[in-house]
């Protein structure tokens, strides 16, 4: 394995211990000595309950928060404190799409400025002209399964599963290396999921990308990660390959979380086993 | 609940979704029988102020002519809504009133929305000790009852329309720094926002294209319903002696002289007191209409 | 007789647009004993089936145009709203999915629950072991007494202390259990659970359904549980009923349908579930080709069941 | 308290503050009348001066002392008597505080001018003779010394006298309220022969003149001190209500700044005078009469055959031509204190009037205290200043050497007009013991202001009171006009 | 609880403070020359600048505030320039009485309103709703003093009922000083004739100054009102079939109230405001008609005075709405 991607380095971060003018709120403790390195090309999964701080790891990754402890290496270069011009050079190459596909669209922007806004700021880097941000967009669209006639359309005209792929379109429009997916289809019908499950996997396939992939479901998990790593109350308890981990859990809490996930063969219901 | 079916992408997109959400827009607004009148009196009201030139029976009273003669003329033909304690026909001046309530209050809030929104964005957006500091500033106004801050400063600055916008301005921007950075600070962090920053998106464009076009709503709602509430502070003042230079007609003065004169020639407060309670209704029905229409979670 | 007999229940409601109907031909039968897993995606009608059960919908906006729902031989659709809040609570109890949307915060959850204890007992005072002749003052002892003794039994430890304490010092799972010990302390027959564990985390989610299957067992109560889970229809459920846009396309025991379905939008539903188990590119999302193929199998059955 | 024959007096005007040597204005007068005494008191229509603390009096042959004899009777509130040392005590407090009424004697009683020869008999030494001199003296009220001298603190006892009164007035302070109402109650040991049946009276402020005749009309009030005509109208005929007009040394006139801007111009003062309309300014104004020139009708030396500006527009042309501003078409701004109904009337009939010479107005009703402020200098001076004065002593001096007398620039009454010719006359006048050679002065005088135009000379308005019926005895007095007497007074 | 209510009434201080520098600066850099209403009429320049010495006008603006806050610490409010009376004195006489005022209009405003507000929202829709929106509509667009003198002309002039104007007969003498609260007064003595005049006197000003609120509470309950029906958890208490009046007048009135609560708040400052026109009107002897006097007049210590009262006030009533909302809302910590 070349250089890692991303690595992440005794990342710790903890929120709060804001002082008002009476009293302060106490800190909370998020994340506690993160070891993560992502290669290039690979998809990596994180799992947890909700609450473990998942999230707040991808704020971290983004730089959109100030680790408390530990670094975040982008290619080898920290993801803060960059100046206007590295930002904008680090935007270009890591990308997001969010849990709630509603709410990561503005309602106010058509879907062909939502997308072209990533064209208006990175278009000189990218080498596309003012005149060619249509085309592109229309490019992007179709590489996501969406149309012309959808150009012009605001998000509230589309369905869940469509407006994920906007945002998946517009993630895409800066021609990312790393994309990182923060429960992409955790608020999606299980048939929209498997949708944006193979669109993802056809991606990758394609543009050689780099998946940071979030969720709570161990079967998404499972059937788009290479390797993956558990998370617990804000500490990795376990990484490794996915069918390692997943096959043989050594913390009792993997184990835990793999149990509870309720299996839709109707022989290994173990309250059926019971009765 | 306005909910597309999602299950049938393609029949819902038959027709185009916003020119549906304009439709069920005005369905909303004409549903409610109150903003339509509402709006219906706002758009007399200012087509009177506008054309009132035009419209004047006694176009010299506006200017202060005065006629002794024909003092406390009850309404008649010739004065519909009879004459004042000089001869000045009401009618003209209520219509002429107009103008100074509609261009007082219009300007009252179209400052306090660029003064207050323009501390209110920052204050949201930047956070920290600036936030504080403009805060507790507007915390500080707003506990001095509106009223009697206008009326202090306008007493200070004297009389004159310009001075009683001035003065009102000063106690209503504080309402609308707050409004604003409320809403900032909350479509700050909003995910669209944040998924634009991660583009790269500076904050210039961040504000200008994402944050402002969302916080639209509300600030327009508010605006609205103020404008009527603009009129009647300015009656308020007028009607405690602070208000425009004579001549110019102005309702709440046009009251406060009326007074004297009840109820024996109650046409001279009738018409005046009439005027501002409409002026005022039209504007906070429309204000409610249009938070109808605008802002449908809020609905009933 | 049946515990809840449908049939050919529609349902349309009212909006500025006009009326769009919602439930075209209901048709499921819950027996005592048995839990009933509906599913199907989101906006199918599964959760206005089950509001219908209680008369729950607004008669401003829903109307029923056609069909009956009997319970207990009774058609609900046809009883008056004094009726119904006699079956509410006392012989039909509900459960939805947010538990910290569905407590009233303003209030002890003991308050809550009291009451609901209460309301129940006037018909059927056995239930906190009364005769229906005592004091208020012991009729509510008795009611707190109860509600103690059933928190208890869900599994919530000091349930005397945590009845004195409101819905937001609680967690999502104890919440759950509470609405569950809610809906369950007037010992209905039937029990109506719209997506109670969604909103829960997996591992609380396996524990909300060991407690229904649980209640199932000791009180052989009839569950309707409302999900989109296929897995938690597989585990729990001893039936299921999986709904498409306003119909029920496939029903049947578990283990029949699950292991061998017969309706294309079941196999097209167990197919897009990513399992542990599921390898690559076996995904299958219900594009548009699969939808017009599900609306033309719905018709031809249609045409069958009128020929 | 609670008795029955408690009269109320609706009035506008407050009653800040009780000390007689500071306070002005007729409700502080109303008080001051009530319940501390002058010298010698004036009543009656025409005013005529009568014994009040002295019981007689006596002027030297030079006319320059006067000699009072303090009534044996008199006695304070607190039972001590009224000696000539209390009287001496007050004349030098009013002359150290130059507050109040004390212009009235300045420069005619000097510090140390007043003696008490005895117990009872107490002497004026004036530094020229002053015609108008007991007509002044019921304004300089005597304060009872040994109440005042434990509080004198630093400031001659003002802070003390401000709420405490220390008089020997028939009546005295019982509860108050500032802004709201005071009432006074009768002295237990009040000395003054004669007198009606009151129990007590309360002064009413009543901001609004129709709430005040409301009041009166329901029997609430006995007496409403501020009606406009219109409430008068309105009062017409209502059952149990008299209504009173009177006419009264009280002068209104518009002032036009004469040292500074357009109307430093002469001839465009008098174009104004002829351009003016006085006869809407006299329909607008209720019951009331045009002056002729600056002194009130009737007053000594007064010329009713004084030819003084009436509306003439050809007049008024001829005039503007003969000024720098022939063609008009500048602004000018008149000042007038806000709240006064008809002075806003006046400055809308100016405004009409100034069009015909193509000369606009920018009217601003002003707080009365920054009006004064704004005249102390002629630059900051209004174009036009309104002003009403009333005469508190009935001799032409009043109007004459407040309004007139360039000693006076800067203040209210006259902010800057002055004519040395106009000056000496006045100071003449003063000095004139013989009445009709002091009213030949003043006839000089009238001629020599008239043809300066200084003010536009406007309206004597009639005094307008409402009285209930039940009410006996009142007898208007022109000088005090609102500062109602209350010791005749009876209610029914 | 306690420790909170003491932190949070310390924490009025600097907020008065704050307002104190704020008002000051108002009233000292506006234009406007109050030492020539001090002077009197006829001053001469030598009288303005000792009137001027004696309120230590003459003082640099700063070191007036200095000495304006170190009087405020010994009770020392300053002293109208008008009257030369103690601001303090003349505050104690007028703020009973606008309080008695304020709180008689809110007391109507909130006994009527939101009862009304409620059953709007139950009869949502229906003739009823339709009535009270409307009205209420109205009632908010109504400016006071236009209804302070229809009010006067209806009840006082022409039917008269009720006196025109002022607080107690004139020559009747209010209830002993307990309170200043003549109406409470009145009660605490026992003197009833007192405590029936001195409704009286308040009826018609508290009505003209209670419409306004009592329309907006009755909205705000209305709206709170839907809102809550709509709740989650009234569709969980309806299916355990709860009696609708229980879920009403129990589970939801709670909860719409706490939300309407804010308002009323809100609406303490907003009538101290009002007073000043009402009490105009009605010749209410209280701080709306002092400060009228004293803007009027350009005497600015009873301004300052006046509204570090109002501020005052306004301050406590949100720190009791805080505790109230605490009370009904036991989300709301008291932090
Ligand atoms: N801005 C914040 N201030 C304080 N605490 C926070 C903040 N954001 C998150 N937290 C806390 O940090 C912890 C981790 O939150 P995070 O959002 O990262 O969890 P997550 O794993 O993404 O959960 P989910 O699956 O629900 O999205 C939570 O306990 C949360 O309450
Ligand atoms: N009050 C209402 N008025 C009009 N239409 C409604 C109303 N409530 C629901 N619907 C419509 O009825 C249909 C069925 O809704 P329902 O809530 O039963 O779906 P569901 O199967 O429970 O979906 P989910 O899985 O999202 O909960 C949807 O298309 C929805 O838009
Ligand atoms: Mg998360
Ligand atoms: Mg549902």
């Amino acid at each position: 394995m070349s250089k890692p991607l991303l690595k992440i380095e005794g990342l710790g971060h903890v929120y709060g211990a804001r002082r008002g003018l009476f009293g302060t709120s106490p800190a909370f403790r998020a994340l506690t000595g993160i070891d993560i390195s992502v290669a290039r090309g690979e998809s990596f999964g994180l799992v947890g309950e909700s609450g473990s701080g998942k999230t707040t790891l991808t704020r971290n990754i983004l730089g959109l928060e100030r680790p408390s402890e530990g670094h975040v290496l982008f290619d080898g270069h920290p993801v803060i404190d960059l100046g206007r011009g590295g930002e904008r050079r680090l935007r270009r190459r890591m990308q997001i799409v969010f849990q709630d596909p509603q709410a990561s669209l503005d309602p106010r922007m058509t879907i062909h400025d939502t997308i072209a806004e990533a064209l208006v700021i990175h278009g000189p880097d990218l080498g596309i002209a003012r005149s060619g941000y249509t085309r592109r967009v229309l490019d992007l669209l179709e590489a996501v399964g969406l149309g012309r006639e959808h150009l012009y359309r605001h998000p509230h005209e589309f369905s869940g599963g469509q407006r994920q792929r906007i945002n998946i379109a517009r993630a895409l429009a800066v021609e990312p290396e790393l994309l990182i997916l923060d429960e992409p289809t955790s608020a999606l019908d299980v048939s929209v999921q498997a949708d944006i499950l193979n669109l993802l996997q056809r991606l990758q396939k394609e543009l050689g990308l780099t998946y940071f992939f979030i969720s709570h479901d161990l079967g998404v998990i499972r059937y788009t990660c290479d390797r993956v790593a558990v998370i617990e109350r804000g500490r990795i308890v376990e990484q490794g390959p996915v069918a390692k981990i997943f096959d043989t859990p050594s913390q009792d809490y993997t184990r835990k979380l793999m149990d509870a996930i309720p299996d839709p063969d109707p022989d290994l219901s173990p309250l059926r086993r019971l009765a | 609940m306005s909910q597309i079916d999602t299950s049938l992408p393609r029949a819902g997109l038959a027709r185009s979704a916003r020119a549906e959400a304009r439709a069920r827009a005005i369905y909303r607004f004409r549903q409610s029988l109150l903003s339509v009148i509402g709006l219906a009196i706002a758009v007399i009201l200012i087509t009177v102020a506008l054309l009132a030139p035009w419209l004047l029976p006694y176009p010299d009273d506006v200017t202060g002519a005065v006629n002794p003669a024909v003092a406390f003329q009850p309404p008649s033909a010739a004065h519909w809504f009879g004459t004042n304690s000089v001869g000045q026909d009401i009618m003209t001046l209520v219509i002429y009133g107009s103008r100074i309530s509609l261009l007082s209050g219009v300007t009252v809030i179209l400052l306090a929305l660029i003064i207050g929104g323009a501390l209110g964005v920052i204050a949201g957006w930047v956070g920290g000790w600036i936030d504080e500091v403009i805060m507790r500033i507007t915390d500080l106004l707003l506990t001095i009852p509106s009223l009697i801050l206008a009326m202090a400063v306008a007493a200070a600055l004297g009389t004159g329309i310009w001075n009683m916008i001035i003065a009102i301005t000063i106690t209503w921007w504080p309402t609308y720094a707050r409004l604003v950075r409320a809403e900032v600070a909350a479509k700050k962090q909003e995910q669209f926002v944040i998924a634009s920053r991660v583009l790269g998106v500076g904050p210039m464009r961040l504000i200008g294209r994402h944050v402002l076009p969302n916080i639209v709503t509300p600030v327009v709602v508010k605006a609205s319903l103020d404008v009527g509430f603009a009129i009647l502070l300015v009656a308020s003042l007028g009607f405690v002696g602070i208000g425009v230079k004579p001549p110019t007609p102005e309702w709440g003065t046009m009251l406060a002289e009326a007074r004297n004169y009840m109820p024996q020639y109650w046409w001279t407060a009738i018409f005046p007191g009439t005027a501002i309670f409409l002026a005022v209704l039209a504007f906070n029905l429309l204000g409610d209409g249009l938070r109808d229409v605008l802002d449908p979670r809020t609905r009933r | 007789m049946a515990l809840l007999d449908i049939s050919d229940l529609h349902l349309s409601m009212r909006s500025f647009e006009g009326e769009t109907p919602i439930l075209k031909g209901i048709d499921l039968t819950v027996e005592r004993g048995q839990i009933w897993g509906v599913v199907g995606e989101t906006g199918s009608g599964k959760s206005l089936t089950g509001l219908t059960i209680s008369r729950l919908l607004p008669n401003t906006t829903a109307r029923y145009t056609g069909g009956q729902v009997l319970f207990d031989g009774k058609d609900v659709l046809r009883a008056g709203e004094r009726d119904m809040r006699a079956l509410r609570g006392g012989r039909i109890g509900m459960i939805f999915q947010d538990p910290t949307t569905n407590l009233n915060p303003s209030f002890r959850i003991g308050t809550q629950m009291v009451d609901a204890a209460l309301h129940a007992a006037r018909d059927k005072p056995a239930i906190l072991g009364l005769t229906g002749r005592e004091s208020r003052r012991a009729r509510r002892r008795a009611a707190w007494q109860a509600s103690v003794a059933l928190l208890e039994s869900f599994g919530l430890h000091d349930a005397e202390d945590r009845m004195a304490r409101f819905p937001h010092e609680f967690s999502g799972g104890m919440r759950q259990r509470v609405l569950i010990a809610m809906a369950m302390i007037g010992q209905p027959d039937l029990l109506i659970a719209d997506e109670p564990t969604t909103a829960l985390d997996v591992s609380v989610q396996s524990q909300i359904l060991r407690l229904i299957h649980r209640l199932v067992e000791e009180r052989n109560i009839g569950v309707m549980f409302i999900t989109h889970n296929l897995g938690v229809v597989a585990q729990l459920c001893s039936h299921v009923a999986v709904m498409y846009r306003g119909r029920i396309v496939e029903r049947g025991p578990v283990s029949k349908v699950l292991k061998a379905p017969e309706h294309i939008y079941t196999r097209a539903l167990m197919d897009a579930i990513p399992t542990a188990r599921a390898q690559m590119d076996t995904l299958r999302g219900i594009d548009w080709p699969l939808r017009d193929r599900i609306e033309a199998e719905i018709a031809a059955t249609a045409k069958e069941v009128t020929a | 308290a609670q008795g029955s024959k408690v009269m109320v007096l609706a009035s506008a005007v407050d009653i800040p503050n009780f000390d007689p040597h500071v306070a002005t204005g007729y409700a502080p007068a109303m008080l001051f009348r009530n319940v501390y005494d002058p010298l010698v008191r004036v009543s009656g229509n025409p005013p005529e001066i009568q014994p009040g603390l002295a019981s007689e009096w006596a002027l030297s042959d030079d006319g320059l002392t006067y000699t009072f004899t303090l009534d044996p009777d008199a006695v304070f509130h607190d039972g001590s008597s009224v000696t000539a040392e209390d009287v001496v005590w007050s004349i030098e407090r009013i002359l150290r505080l130059q507050r109040g009424n004390a212009w009235m004697i300045e420069g005619i009683v000097e510090p140390g001018a007043t003696r008490a020869l005895d117990e009872r008999t107490v002497e004026f030494t004036l530094t020229k003779p002053y015609a108008p001199f007991l007509q002044v003296m019921i304004w300089m009220f005597i304060v009872n010394k040994d109440a005042v001298e434990p509080h004198l603190a630093d400031d001659d006892g003002q802070a003390w006298l401000m709420s405490n009164i220390a008089g020997s007035g028939p009546f005295t302070m019982g509860r108050y309220q500032t802004g709201n109402l005071y009432q006074l109650m009768r002295a237990e040991n009040d000395w003054h022969p004669g007198g009606g049946n009151l129990d007590g009276a309360i002064w009413k402020i009543t901001r609004e003149t129709s709430t005040q005749r409301l009041m009166v009309a329901r029997g609430e009030a006995h007496m409403a001190m501020d009606l406009s005509a219109e409430d008068m109208k309105a009062l017409d005929g209502t059952d149990g209500v008299d209504l009173i007009y009177e006419t009264e040394y009280r002068t209104f006139s518009i002032k036009m700044n004469t040292q500074d801007g357009p109307l430093q111009d002469v001839n465009l003062r008098r174009a104004i005078s002829y351009a003016y309309d006085y006869d809407a300014m006299l329909a607008a104004a209720g019951p009331a009469e045009l002056m002729t020139g600056p002194l009130p009708t009737g007053i000594l030396g007064f010329d009713p055959e004084l030819e003084v500006p009436r509306r003439d527009i050809e007049k008024a042309r001829e005039y503007l031509a003969k000024s720098e501003y022939a063609e008009g078409g500048f602004t000018l701004t008149a000042r007038y204190a806000s709240g006064y109904e008809n002075m806003r009337r006046w400055a809308l009939i100016l405004l009409e009037s100034l069009k015909e010479l193509n000369i606009s107005l920018d009217i601003q009703p002003t707080a009365w205290p920054d009006i004064v402020s704004s005249v102390a200098r002629p630059e900051t001076a209004p174009d036009f200043h309104f002003i009403f004065q009333t005469a508190n002593y009935a001799d032409p001096d009043n109007i004459a050497y407040a309004a007139y007398h360039s000693s006076r620039n800067g203040t209210w009454q006259n902010p800057t007009y002055g004519n040395p010719e106009v000056d000496t006359l006045i100071e003449q006048a003063r000095g004139e013991i013989d009445a009709e050679a002091r009213a030949e002065i003043y006839g000089e005088f009238q001629r020599a202001v008239v043809a300066d135009a200084p003010d536009l000379f406007g309206v004597l308005e009639k005094r307008k009171l409402a009285l209930r019926d039940n009410v006996r005895n009142f007898v208007f007095t022109p000088v005090a006009a609102n500062a109602v007497e209350l010791l005749p007074l009876s209610l029914d | 609880m306690l420790w909170y209510v003491i932190r949070r009434l310390l924490l009025i201080i600097p907020t008065l403070l704050g307002l104190s520098v704020i008002v000051f600066a108002i009233a000292r850099l506006l234009p406007g020359d109050p030492v020539g209403l001090a002077a009197g009429p006829n001053a001469t320049p030598e009288v303005i600048a000792s009137v001027a010495a004696e309120f230590g006008l003459d003082k640099p603006i700063p070191v007036q505030y200095w000495n304006y806050l170190t009087g405020l610490l010994q009770g020392d409010w300053g002293v109208s320039l008008f009257s030369r009376r103690p601001v303090a004195a003349d505050l104690a006489e007028f703020v009973p009485a606008t309080l008695e005022l304020v709180i008689a209009a809110l007391l109507i405003a909130v006994i009527v309103g939101i009862p009304l507000g409620l059953l709007a929202a139950i009869w949502r829709d229906g003739i009823f709703d339709y009535l009270t929106r409307t009205v209420s509509l109205g009632a908010i667009a109504m400016p006071r003093f236009f209804l302070g003198l229809l009010l006067q002309l209806a009840f006082a002039m022409a039917l008269n009922w009720l006196p025109l104007s002022g607080r107690f007969p004139l020559i009747e003498f209010p209830p002993e000083r307990i309170t200043g609260f003549y109406t409470v007064d009145a009660i605490l003595i026992g003197d009833w004739h007192a405590l029936g005049v001195a409704l009286q006197h308040l009826a018609l000003p508290a009505l003209a100054l209670s419409l306004s609120p009592l329309a907006t509470i009755l909205r705000m309950m209305r709206a709170s009102t839907i809102e809550v029906l709509q709740q989650d958890y009234i569709l969980t208490e309806r299916a355990l079939g709860i009696p609708s009046w229980i879920i009403l007048f129990k589970y939801t009135l709670r909860n719409a109230v706490s939300a309407t609560l804010t308002v009323i708040g809100l609406y303490v400052s907003w009538l101290l405001g009002g007073t000043v026109l009402v009490e105009t009107i009605f010749d209410w002897p209280g701080i709306g008609l002092y400060s009228t006097q004293a803007i009027l007049g350009q005497d600015f210590m009873p301004v300052i005075g006046v509204t570090l009262v109002i501020a005052m006030i306004y301050l406590v009533t949100s720190v009791i709405v805080d505790i109230l909302q605490a009370v009904l809302n036991p989300k709301v910590r008291l932090q």
